[in-house]
């Protein structure tokens, strides 16, 4: 297995999440296991003041945010040398409830290779430093989401 | 002069009132340098700006970082995506 | 939220699984993550012997494999009580290397509340006490694949 | 006498050479009755019974658990799906 031909999908879209597509995408011959991550559009909400959610409106910094993406895929694939596929996809646009915004899917041979881990770290670090921004739009209109994650030199 | 391109992005976006701009640097500025000129030039920026990062071509920066010529900045508060 | 709502989507089935359709009907208004394990057939195996696979023929006891996916599924309730949504679905018939055969999918309000070890202990129950059997065809005929679990009284 | 439904999968339905059959038990029949009569019916479970697990009416059955009436009863491999 060479590793330059493992497939990295990374993405910032408006179109709809096909998990169905993505995971083909990074299944080889020799791939026996995937985690995949999704996270979707919360129209009720209970932890930190109970409220409801009419949309997001997800914004990026495209060129960067693809960028991190692929230095994201690098650092699992440094902490994990047995994932074979990665796929990291960020929907952006106005998303309703129920939707699934975001996408990280790890493939393996097999699933104690630390795919569940790989896909974990993948959407802990998306949050931390690949840049996208949301507003979230309730019935009393709009307020941005606040993040915390301040990224260190080199990150 | 070194003429660079700046990105706003989010709260930095609204405090700004636009999404880009540009902007004439003396020779050897920095981020913080950058900062401070936005501020000036852009007073909504004010309330976003503490909390605001820096990304010079496409890779976080910090106050002491130096400018390149003709770069690409972004300001934008800490991400909140997935 | 009341635990009688929350859906749980369990099948052998020898239908294409159809992870978007799944994830769909496991998403309330309240779900904000997903962990979705899917399995494939690997085509290649290099663990325990460079071999390969022309196909795999699977096979289940069908309403005894149903019943023991409910039983998974209440399993990771009781061990997982944020979780929202469950589908634990098995695919049979003959299967060729990259498809996938067996997903298993729970969703949660948010991603640290256990759904990334809910659907690890899923899949590993699901190979521990769900009868299914697969046969693996090679170049050179087929060999039906060893489990090694013993299941003990009450499982 | 209780009768009862036999099925058989994978290793242990290639031993029998069938899907299923019916096996009339003596009262108070065990697991481990039906298991000693299956294996002087059908010869060819004998490789595979060693490791064979056995289901009543679709639970893990032990072979002292006694046999309901008109049980289902299933011998098979341990399990290797997923």
């Amino acid at each position: 297995m060479e590793p330059l031909n493992l497939p990295t999908v990374f993405a910032v879209t408006e179109d709809e999440l096909d998990l169905n597509a993505l995971l083909d995408r990074i299944t080889l011959a020799s791939t026996g296991a995937a985690a995949i991550f999704t996270g979707m559009v919360r129209g009720q909400t209970v932890r930190g003041g109970e409220h409801e959610t009419v949309y997001l409106e997800y914004e990026a910094y495209r060129p960067m945010a693809e960028a991190k993406m692929a230095q994201v895929a690098d650092e699992i694939r440094s902490r994990w040398p047995s994932v074979e596929g990665i796929a990291i996809v960020q929907r952006v646009g106005r998303l309703y409830p129920r939707t699934p915004t975001v996408l990280i899917a790890c493939t393996a041979a097999h699933r104690n290779t630390g795919v569940f881990d790989a896909a974990r770290y993948g959407i802990d670090r998306l949050k931390e430093i690949v840049p996208v921004w949301k507003k979230e739009i309730g019935p009393d209109g709009g307020e941005w989401v606040e993040g915390d994650y301040i990224p260190k030199p080199g990150e | 002069m070194n003429r660079v391109k700046i990105l706003f992005f989010a709260t930095l976006r609204d405090g700004a009132g636009c999404k880009d701009a540009e902007l004439d640097l003396p020779l050897g500025a920095t981020v913080a340098d950058v900062k401070t000129l936005l501020a000036e030039k852009f007073p909504g920026l004010e309330p976003a700006m503490p909390s605001a990062l820096v990304s010079v071509n496409r890779e976080f920066a910090f106050d002491e970082d130096a400018i390149p010529d003709g770069a690409e900045i972004a300001l934008f508060p800490p991400v909140s995506g997935g």
